[in-house]
């Protein structure tokens, strides 16, 4: 899997796993993996889900992350100073809209960077 | 003033109590502003840390501020978690190497730890956050050459209750703009339960 | 409940039921209703699923519709074309933090038309 | 030309047959460039369409379209849903009150559909959509006196398959910009097999 990887972050875990079921339906090559939930998979979010979620999605080619709503942003940008030394950016486009633009760019073999600003100029 | 890591360890052990016997407290100011979970996050995140916290040897302050930072960021779940944990982890970062800790080191440990809530909650002071109870706290360690543990809880408290004049413009409470007036921010509440016990452990030792 | 109605039309059922599990933390005292997936809760969207919702989240002060990509605004038009009477806005505003600030809006006892413009301001 | 309550009916069965018929292919077409469910959802609202029009007694052309507006809508499940459905319900208002219906208001009744699907899709010619074959084809029966069964199949494939050509810019392929090049268009090949079912009906009763 030669391609950008996806991590979705949001404060639900649901919305997280329905969010990678319609990816699924149109992108298939490409590492999509959620990080939804506190670690009881309460309302809220993990940093340790979301090093973790990093870890899986990297094939080398870097990896993208969107989130949801307020706090989810920090635990993200926390995450990704952890997570050295995966190559990460943080999408501030809507989660469930930008994601799929996302996840449609990395499947059409496009650099972090490409997907990155894709996603930007969509929205 | 000169605190070893016992008495970090007693500041967050007495943090743990206020917080746990507050923790439906802080869920309820929490519920008027936000999603009703302050309280139950800082309660997970502090009885972690003492747990963890005991059961290990330290020799130095900032190897326990260092591990009391991982465990409420990965614990914690909320925007505190992030905040908090940044807040001790840069706490830890300052204090390096100097055993035990005067005031001067433990002045700039607190300045180290509101820059770091303020950097990574992109936060000033007036936003009805935290930062409005950690600044005037910090300040105080600042411009006083003899800290008086009642004047630390005074001061943290005051600032507290200023928090309820303000209007959120930060975190979930951000949303609910003119009508967060009137209440307490949770995580200045819970800021003033660490500073409280704080000053406890001060007088303890003083 | 005197309150303005939140409709949450998603491609996928999982999204909108993480949605509302997400705004039913913060906002309690509103209709949220969703309208996730088809009727067989595959992804996609259902008018009919879509109407009975609009009509579920109307106590009289009317309803915004919050919907996640491309198709799924057709379905929502469709709807609101036949669910009249009911007062109905469709908002463009991203879904998952679109119906956020909706709810929260909705929840202080704003008007339709005051959500809608509160929302529509926020993106 | 002159269409009676059971020739539309056929027109339907057809439809639905040569749907049943190229489900598989319809999917494929609609993984190329979008979430590979186009066969499935046409089958399942074609199928309904011909499962309840054939429990029916119908006195007039506009009530089976108007029954087949409404089961495609809540039966298709994607954006082909709400445009078929859209396409045959003004349809089915354009040639209300005549019956059998002549060449002159079916051409009616289908430049009704065009202007419905693109109202509700915001689309034009030149998208990559279904409406890159209804337009031609709405298109021959306006300038045609007597329309030829043969040539309504013939430029619906013709249109068809130029949709290959076309980038889209509307829909779940708008995504794939550039990439969705070189692929037909997954509506443009089932408005297909409704003209060719169409023409076919047209031939039997010619
Ligand atoms: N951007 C920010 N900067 C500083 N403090 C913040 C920020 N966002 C939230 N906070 C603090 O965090 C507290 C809320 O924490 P908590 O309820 O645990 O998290 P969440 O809001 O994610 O549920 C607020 O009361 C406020 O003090
Ligand atoms: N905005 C639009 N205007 C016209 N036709 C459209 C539009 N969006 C999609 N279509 C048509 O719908 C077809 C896709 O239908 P389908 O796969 O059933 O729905 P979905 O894209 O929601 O999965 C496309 O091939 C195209 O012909
Ligand atoms: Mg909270
Ligand atoms: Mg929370
Ligand atoms: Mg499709
Ligand atoms: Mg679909």
């Amino acid at each position: 899997m030669d391609r950008v990887g996806i991590v979705l972050i949001s404060h639900s875990s649901k919305i997280a796993e329905g969010l990678k079921e319609l990816i699924s339906q149109v992108i298939t090559n490409i590492p999509v993996i959620t990080a939804g939930g506190t670690e009881e998979n309460d309302i809220g979010t993990s940093i340790d889900k979301i090093m973790e979620a990093i870890h899986r999605a990297d094939y080398g080619k870097g990896v993208i992350l969107f989130y949801d709503i307020g706090s989810a942003k920090m635990n993200a940008e926390m995450a990704i100073e952890m997570a050295e030394p995966a190559e990460v950016m943080l999408s501030e486009a809507p989660l469930v809209e930008g994601a799929y633009v996302g996840a449609v760019e990395s499947g059409m073999g496009k650099s972090l960077q490409e997907v990155y600003d894709a996603v930007e100029k969509a929205f | 003033m000169e605190l070893h890591v016992k008495d970090i360890i007693q500041w967050l052990e007495k943090t743990n109590e206020k917080i746990q016997l507050n923790k439906d407290y802080l869920t309820a100011l929490d519920q008027a502003v936000g999603d009703s979970d302050h309280g139950i996050n800082m309660s997970r995140g502090f009885h972690e840390v003492v747990n963890q916290v005991k059961t290990k040897d330290y020799t130095t302050v900032s190897d326990v501020l260092k591990d009391t930072a991982m465990i409420l960021m990965s614990k914690v779940g909320g925007a505190s978690g992030p905040l908090f944990g940044t807040a001790f982890l840069r706490f830890s970062m300052g204090v390096k190497g100097i055993d035990p800790i005067n005031q001067d080191a433990f002045t700039k440990g607190l300045e180290d730890a509101l820059a770091g809530i303020m950097q990574r909650g992109k936060a000033t002071t007036g936003e009805k956050t935290m930062v409005d109870v950690w600044s005037p706290v910090v300040n105080y360690f600042k411009v006083t050459t003899n800290v008086q543990a009642d004047e630390v809880t005074q001061t943290a408290k005051q600032a507290m209750e200023q928090t309820k004049e303000i209007m959120a413009t930060k975190g979930r409470a951000s949303y609910f703009k003119e009508k967060s007036i009137g209440h307490i921010d949770p995580g200045a509440a819970s800021s003033f339960y660490i500073f409280e016990a704080l000053s406890e452990v001060i007088k303890g030792e003083g």
